[in-house]
């Protein structure tokens, strides 16, 4: 294997944060640099696997050199193609915004636990092996709750708990549905789990157990109690991360489920999970315009994004592929949105000393910067176009439409207006005066240049649409069967 | 006429970025570089007149100009400058030229001033792109692009009063853009294309459609109604004039307004087709409405001591003209609503920046206190007593020219009682106008002014005189030589010929 | 004595809707007249009684006679209107400074019947312009000769509209106290807006030289229903207060029933309130844990019944 | 929770407990067509024990991963241990300590014998780490102060190596044209052996940090 | 009912008492101590049904010695969380944040 083809090899992804994690570890000093720049090497060599990706298709890399059944196998579509690029230029973000954020003694806890939430993450998108799934999910989850943990406040250590039981209650609920598929097929990679005949009850109860055990780590509606706790005690650069990429990995393993190994599901489960979000939606977004602080707010306004996500999966059985890359680029969207508004939210409170809304007036128009990233936000969470947001909102809607699927269209039009108004409630404040409370501190500039470069990002991808649902189905990841043509 | 294509698609692109980068620019700019900002702004807009121009001689000589994007799949983002674009885009460019002037004179020493500079930029862009969206998908995005610049400038002054303002514009824009954006997909999902064409595009759909077809309409006209003020959904727009002069100026009385009545000529020109419009049966209520909606204005207008929230129910009542004009499907009321479209942004902007100078210089916000106001502002009342006199329809002002063609055309297609409504209206603008200009000449002022500020060479800034003495003067010569080519009565006539005649 | 008048015609296309100004052999006599009479009004003006600051006199009495000439001069209906409404406002303008603020009713008076004559003016413009090629006389009287015979809707108005600008010079009779009249000096400018604006009208649309049955008889008529309009109008403005109060009355009945959309905002929003404290307690309840294992036990249970199909 | 809440609760368990139940019940337990394979590939996997070899060899990936989640849990709990003043475990018991002086030796000998054993019969690196750090639980229980400053920072060291071998190893093998944590062929034996050791380090330093020890270490405190 | 399917019953009934002590019991530790049974209870049917007509599958129980692993690091932070909640809130239980 030549020299760059060994480099280009999509593995480094995970091997490059791990190692560069063991380094901040033992480092003494300079952790944010190191950091910062193993961060900016996966981006690059996602960029690098994106083009490998769209030269020759598909990737597989089957690790130990067993086959499928025996062995475990990597797989770089376009749909984990996507996924990884999206984690990669938000955690690259959050990184650069980490650096100026945290003191010397926090950043000595944090670095090395940020570096192995981006190996999990990175690990997680590119397996297809259930069991393997597990064990990058258990990653992914306990990463989070240490570092939601890691602040120490009151609140922000009741809040890691109750992530924590969560999210191994979920573990526990996927790894017994795992149990059962591997038992009746005799293999736990996706696709010939999705290809052997499976009893119709078995693979009923196997796809219960492991949809509520993902559920619970997406904090859809019935499970969303734990996730504004963590998400606004956390600091900022962690519930940043946990809204815009911790969350979204339990949708992508259900949608991967969705397709490989569920093929015979029934509509029945979508109408349920399409009803569930629906829900989601008018409840996060009512309960995110009640809230009193910023935090708190943009917390729930994740909740109800959420809930877009599943309000679609009605849509899919019609729709195919097409829906699924309208949904993949509403996750995009708020990925980079919600990271924006976080960082933005988080800098409103290091400025202010407190994250009040009322009183934010004084704060915000010292913060142009912020003020823009926060607005920028805002526009895609809205769904208001130019952004990401609304090009995915535009294609559900152009989706239900056709398939006079009224309701959905109904929640996906009044979402949009509810996140009018909890934007414009945090937003309002930024354009009036009002009466200085304490005295203020300068927040440095990277953690103002961070948020406002995602949410261009948000922006941007609204023009981007097309190449991304483009770029989304190479490899054909939203239908059954693994394509041997690479 | 030959224009190279690389130039043409171009065009339209420079046209948009024109307001655009500077805009950008501006809000990077420190609050102090005053010169810096106000030469960028100036520059930004004499290059759009510049560009303007060139397009003017280009589309009349049948040149081509657009630009093409994909947005998403099936929907192109595309910018196109024909001969009905040009001539809401030769009135804002125009009228953005001279708004800078004044607002630079207005906030002379105000704080946030890159920030209003910045968004006010925006603002032009957004309307420049309303006005040359080739498709309904840009046309919401720059639609909805506008309502999201023009809400900081609405709130700029910060005050409770002023968040209130902006709560209540929020409210009636967004729920207006939800409308409209439902339509707008469900009208994807019948045609499968939403390019505006000359004859519409929906008139092959079959018979079944129709019912559709008509909710859709009204859906788009909801939509659109919010902006142009049509009855139920106008609101916000008294409320709205909280804001600065140059904002309530340019944007309530000329771009934001417009911009819905442009849509609404959009909609029912180049979507539905005005014939085919006419068989769903859906103008002649369109009609019932614009008439309420003049008639609801100036009846609100007469009783309004706040001069801006007078000349703001005007806003109200005058933009309807340009709904009803097309409402009444007839080549000569379509050429009375487009040419309309000019002349009241004329006329109205003369109005508000008087009012502005009143405002700034004497510190006077009410009717009651202008008594015997012209003794002391002469060239600011002359301006004013002109547009009056125009808003009231008499000739030789430009107002006269979009009456008459109103008439003609209702007379045309039989619709006399609208002869009444106009007769009607332009007995309330009298009696809304003349009081006011008597006040002004006729009576003697009680006493000193609220908040009197002298300029040494004029009696106020010049950058605050200037501008509405040359508004009212185009006011007076679009109505004086109207019939001069390049006029905006004979481009209006050269729109309708294209619109109407040729397939 | 014939001398023969040349026959003078200036096309002006460009202006207004395109037509000219040209003058036959009468016009010049119209002309002279309203000449001399005009410049006995000036002469009144600047000697006049009243403190007259000259310079705004000069110009507005410029512009009016401007106006004037235009109108008498005019080919087309448009710059014929132009003029009235140019002439018609000076005027009032000019008697006003030069009576002062007490004049304030008659003055109101005289411009409402100026604009209702204006209005009427143009309807009857209009409606003939739909029937004529052009805006020009000579077409609007072949159209009037089609549409006005005998009492119809355009010979109507034409009466309506001659009426109210003659109806201005009752102005100079002093009728009662509350209603002061126009100085007898003002008499010489307001005959020329009346014959201007009042009676060219009938010439130019339906008899250049007054012969025919018809324009003699709307002649007779236009009197009548200037002393009618006049009349009307005084009592209009004497009663003011009471016509406000019920325009006010209007205007809140108008605003009332539109703003019902707001209203529906408001109670909204009331509601919204009403509910929060309950949607906050609702979400309290959520974060125990039995009720999070108990959703996580029922949501398995829904999803493997539906896994089949809807409940398999 | 009253009562009766409870017991629907119950209810609604149980009722699942026996849907569950039913549908393990229809599971076949006819032959596993991976049973078969693992036996066919087992002479070329290095090992004699057939779980021994699945878990390093077939799908050593997931132990690669595994010894990543131990390192985030010590990560974790170093992130929460700073800011609380540990209580120092004063358990000075003589017969503790007099079992201890024995038992200790024997440990390390099990455990390595564990190591070993794994390649043949059930054992290996995680069995052997655990009794190592059970034997150091069992040291500080008796004397908290073992760990002078020194142990420690051999300690923080000894945490990496179980994560960076196996690391290399599998970076060896691509390398070598292989795929990654494709062994060759003949040497599979050995380099499980290696990575075994190592990990048993490793594993019992952070098992017996998780427990005993406020790692002061990184940095300093 | 082979002595294999026996025993799976065995972990879904673990499984089970696991999920319902998690529900019920409001102190932290029992909760962290419900969670391992649940996990044991897996790992048993995981094993259990291991046990095949011609012997034993081998991966099973290879995946149960990683869950363990899992388990042990997933419980070590679990408990030391729960120590920092105690410290910090002064009652092991989660209450204060409406858990009744």
């Amino acid at each position: 294997m030549s020299g760059v083809s060994l480099l280009v090899q999509p593995v480094w992804l995970i091997l490059l944060p791990l190692v560069g994690s063991i380094m901040v570890f033992l480092l003494a000093s300079r952790r944010a640099a190191v950091g910062v720049a193993v961060v900016a090497g996966n981006l690059a060599l996602v960029a690098g696997s994106i083009g490998r990706l769209g030269i020759t298709g598909p990737w597989q890399h089957s690790v130990g050199g067993w086959g499928a059944p025996l062995g475990i196998d990597l797989y770089l579509d376009g749909l984990s193609a996507t996924m990884l690029a999206m984690t990669a230029l938000v955690s690259l973000g959050i990184s650069a915004y980490s650096a100026a954020y945290f003191s010397a003694a926090a950043a000595r806890h944090f670095w090395p636990l940020w570096l192995l939430l981006l190996t999990a993450m990175n690990a997680l998108f590119l397996s297809r092996d259930l069991f393997n799934l597990y064990v990058t999910l258990e990653l992914v989850g306990i990463a989070a709750v240490a570092l939601t943990a890691m602040r120490g406040q009151r609140e922000a250590l009741v809040a890691a708990m109750r992530y924590l039981l969560t999210t191994l209650l979920g573990s526990m609920s996927y790894l017994l549905g795992v149990a059962l598929l591997y038992h009746s097929t005799g293999s736990v990679d996706m696709v010939l789990v999705g290809e052997a005949p499976i009893p119709a009850s078995v693979a009923a109860a196997a796809f219960a157990l492991m949809a509520v055990g993902l559920l619970l780590k997406t904090a859809l509606f019935p499970f969303h109690f734990w996730l504004p706790g963590a998400h606004s005690s956390a600091s900022a650069p962690v519930s940043a991360a946990l809204s815009a990429l911790v969350v979204k990995v339990g949708f992508y393993i259900l949608l991967r489920l969705w397709i490989e190994v569920f093929p015979a599901l029934g509509d029945g489960v979508a109408w349920l999970l399409g009803i569930l979000g629906g829900v989601a939606v008018l409840w996060g977004s009512l309960q995110a315009i009640l809230q009193q602080r910023a935090k708190m707010l943009v917390a729930y306004s994740t909740v109800a994004q959420l809930g877009y996500f599943f309000l679609a999966l009605p849509l899919v059985a019609a729709g195919g592929s097409r829906v699924w890359g309208a949904i993949v680029l509403l996750v995009i969207a708020h990925a980079l949105a919600k990271a924006a508004m976080f960082m933005a939210a988080g800098n409103l409170l290091a400025f202010a000393g407190h994250d009040r809304i009322r009183d934010l007036d004084r704060v915000v128009q010292r913060m142009p910067l912020t003020a823009a990233a926060l607005g920028l936000a805002g526009v895609s969470i809205m769904g208001l176009p130019p952004s990401g947001g609304f090009s995915g909102k535009w294609l559900l809607l152009q989706a239900s439409l056709e398939q006079g699927n009224w309701p959905i269209a109904l929640v996906l039009l009044l979402g949009g207006v509810l996140a009018a108004v909890y934007v414009f409630k945090l937003l309002e404040h930024i354009f009036t005066s009002g009466t200085p409370l304490g005295e203020p501190r300068a927040v440095a500039r990277t953690m103002e240049w961070a948020p406002l470069m995602l949410a261009i990002g948000a922006i941007v991808l609204g023009f981007l649409a097309t190449t991304t649902l483009d770029f989304l189905i190479i490899g054909e990841p939203f239908v059954p069967g693994r394509r041997d043509d690479y | 006429m030959i224009i190279s294509p690389a130039f043409s698609s171009t065009l339209p692109l420079a046209l948009v970025a024109s307001s655009l980068l500077p805009g950008l620019i501006i809000f990077a700019l420190a609050e102090e570089s005053v010169r810096l900002r106000t030469a960028l702004n100036l520059l930004g807009a004499l290059s759009k007149l510049l560009l303007v121009a060139l397009m003017l001689w280009g589309v009349y000589h049948d040149a081509a100009f657009e630009t093409r994007f994909e947005l998403l799949p099936g929907l192109p983002l595309i910018l196109r400058a024909d001969a009905l674009s040009l001539l809401f885009i030769t009135l804002s460019a125009q009228l953005w030229f001279l708004t800078t002037i004044y607002a630079v004179g207005y906030l002379e020493e105000s704080p946030h001033r890159s920030r209003f500079f910045g968004f006010f930029s925006l603002c032009v862009t957004a309307t420049v792109g309303v006005a040359m969206a080739g498709n309904l998908l840009t046309f919401i995005l720059f639609y909805e692009m506008l309502t999201l610049s023009t809400y900081p400038l609405v709130v700029h002054r910060g005050t409770p009063v002023a968040r209130r303002a902006g709560e209540a514009y929020l409210l009636y824009t967004v729920l207006g853009g939800v409308l409209l954006l439902l339509g707008a997909v469900w009208l994807y999902t019948l045609t499968g294309t939403l390019e505006f064409r000359p004859q519409g595009i929906v008139s092959d759909l079959d018979v079944g459609d129709h019912k559709a077809l008509i909710i859709i309409f009204v859906l788009l006209m909801g939509g659109l109604g919010v902006k142009a003020a049509l009855l139920p959904l106008h609101g916000w727009l008294p409320k709205a004039m909280v804001a600065p002069a140059p904002v309530s100026a340019l944007l309530h009385a000329v771009a934001v307004v417009k911009a819905g009545a442009f849509g609404i000529v959009r909609v029912v020109y180049d979507i539905f087709g005005i014939q085919f419009a006419a068989t769903l049966g859906v103008m002649m209520p369109l009609a019932w409405l614009a008439s309420a909606t003049i008639i609801y204005g100036s009846v609100r207008a007469l009783f309004q001591d706040d001069l801006k929230r007078r000349l703001a129910y005007s806003t109200v009542s005058q933009v309807s003209y340009i709904a009803l004009g097309v409402a009444l499907v007839g080549p000569i009321a379509s050429v009375g609503g487009l040419v309309h479209l000019v002349h009241q942004g004329l006329m109205k902007i003369t109005l508000f920046f008087c009012a502005g100078n009143l405002a700034e210089t004497l510190g006077i916000h009410r009717i009651s206190e202008m008594n015997g106001v012209a003794r002391r502002m002469p060239w600011t009342m002359a301006a004013f007593t002109v547009a009056s006199l125009g808003m009231i329809g008499v000739p030789p002002v430009a107002g006269f020219i979009s009456k008459w063609y109103l008439g003609l055309g209702a007379m045309e297609v039989g619709a006399d009682w609208v002869l009444l409504v106009l007769a009607g209206s332009s007995a309330l603008n009298a009696l809304y106008f003349l009081p006011i200009l008597y006040r002004a000449w006729f009576l003697e002022p009680e006493g000193d002014w609220p908040q009197e500020r002298h300029y040494p060479r004029a009696e106020t800034s010049l950058a605050l005189l200037i501008p509405p003495v040359i508004t009212a003067s185009l006011a007076l010569a679009a109505g004086l030589l109207a019939s001069v080519p390049f006029s905006p009565q004979e481009w209006a006539k050269l729109v309708v010929v294209r619109e109407f005649l040729d397939p | 004595m014939t001398v023969s008048l040349p026959t003078f015609h200036w096309p002006l296309d460009t202006v207004l809707l395109g037509s000219g100004l040209a003058a036959g052999p009468l016009d010049w006599v119209l002309l002279a007249t309203l000449a001399i009479l005009w410049l006995i009004f000036g002469l009144w003006l600047l000697r006049g009684p009243a403190p007259v600051r000259r310079g705004r006199t000069l110009v507005l009495h410029a512009v009016a006679g401007l106006g004037l000439a235009v109108a008498a001069l005019a080919r087309d209906a448009a710059l014929f209107y132009s003029g009235v409404a140019m002439a018609g406002y000076g005027t009032v303008a000019l008697l006003l400074i030069a009576h002062g603020a007490a004049h304030a009713r008659t003055a109101a008076v005289q411009v409402a019947l100026m604009v209702l004559g204006d209005l009427v003016l143009f309807e009857m413009l209009v409606s003939l312009y739909s029937q004529a090629s052009s805006a020009e006389f000579d077409e609007l009287r072949t159209a009037y000769a089609i549409k006005g015979q005998g009492v119809s809707f355009v010979s109507a108005l034409l009466v309506v509209t001659g009426g109210s600008k003659v109806a201005v010079l009752l102005l100079l009779v002093p009728v009662t106290d509350r209603l002061p009249a126009w100085r007898p000096g003002a008499a010489s400018g307001l005959l020329c807006v009346a014959l201007v604006s009042g009676v060219l009208p009938v010439v130019r649309l339906v008899d250049p030289l007054l012969s025919s049955a018809s324009a003699r008889y709307s002649l007779l008529a236009i009197p009548a229903a200037a002393i009618f309009l006049c009349l009307l109008f005084a009592l209009c403005i004497l009663g003011k207060s009471r016509l406000d109060a019920a325009a006010q009355r209007v205007s809140t009945l108008a605003s009332r029933s539109v703003t019902l959309g707001v209203r529906g905002l408001a109670t909204l929003e009331a509601l919204a309130r009403h509910v929060a404290p309950m949607a906050a307690a609702l979400e309290q309840r959520m974060l125990s844990w039995p009720f999070a294992v108990a959703a996580a036990a029922t949501l398995a249970l829904l999803l493997a019944m539906t896994f089949g199909g809807l409940v398999a | 929770m009253t009562g009766v809440v409870r017991w629907a609760f119950a209810g609604l368990l149980a009722v699942l407990a026996f849907g569950l139940a039913s549908v393990v019940l229809q599971i076949p337990g006819t032959g596993s067509a991976l049973r078969s394979q693992v036996m066919a590939q087992l002479p070329q996997s290095g090992v004699d024990h057939a779980v021994t070899a699945v878990l390093l060899n077939f799908r050593g990936y997931d132990t690669f991963l595994e010894l990543v989640v131990l390192l985030l849990a010590l990560f974790g709990a170093w992130g929460l241990s700073d800011s609380i003043d540990e209580a120092p475990l004063d358990t000075d018991i003589d017969v503790l300590t007099e079992l201890v002086a024995f038992l200790v030796p024997v440990l390390i000998v099990v455990a390595a014998y564990l190591l070993w054993v794994g390649a043949y019969s059930p054992g290996g690196a995680f069995q052997g780490g655990a009794v190592l750090a059970g034997a150091g639980v069992l040291l500080s229980l008796c004397d908290p102060g073992w760990r002078s400053r020194r142990v420690e920072r051999i300690g923080e060291v000894l945490l990496v190596p179980g994560v960076l071998v196996f690391l290399l190893v599998g970076l060896a093998s691509m390398l070598l044209g292989g795929q990654f944590l494709e062994y060759p062929r003949d040497m599979a034996g050995s380099l499980i052996l290696l990575v075994e050791g190592f990990a048993m380090l490793s594993i019992a330093v952070t098992l017996h940090t998780l427990f005993a020890g406020t790692p002061r270490f990184g940095g300093g405190a | 009912m082979t002595p294999a399917q026996l025993y799976a019953l065995v972990g879904i009934g673990l499984f089970f008492v696991g999920l319902y002590a998690l529900g019920v019991r409001q102190h932290l530790l029992p909760r962290i101590l419900a969670l391992n049974i649940m996990g044991s209870g897996v790992f048993v049917v995981l094993v259990a049904l291991a046990r095949r007509s011609d012997g034993v599958d081998p991966v099973p129980h290879a995946m149960v010695i990683t869950g363990i692993v899992v388990a042990v690091s997933a419980t070590a932070l679990a408990l030391r969380l729960m120590l920092r909640v105690a410290h910090a809130t002064g009652s092991a239980t989660l209450t204060d944040t409406g858990d009744e």
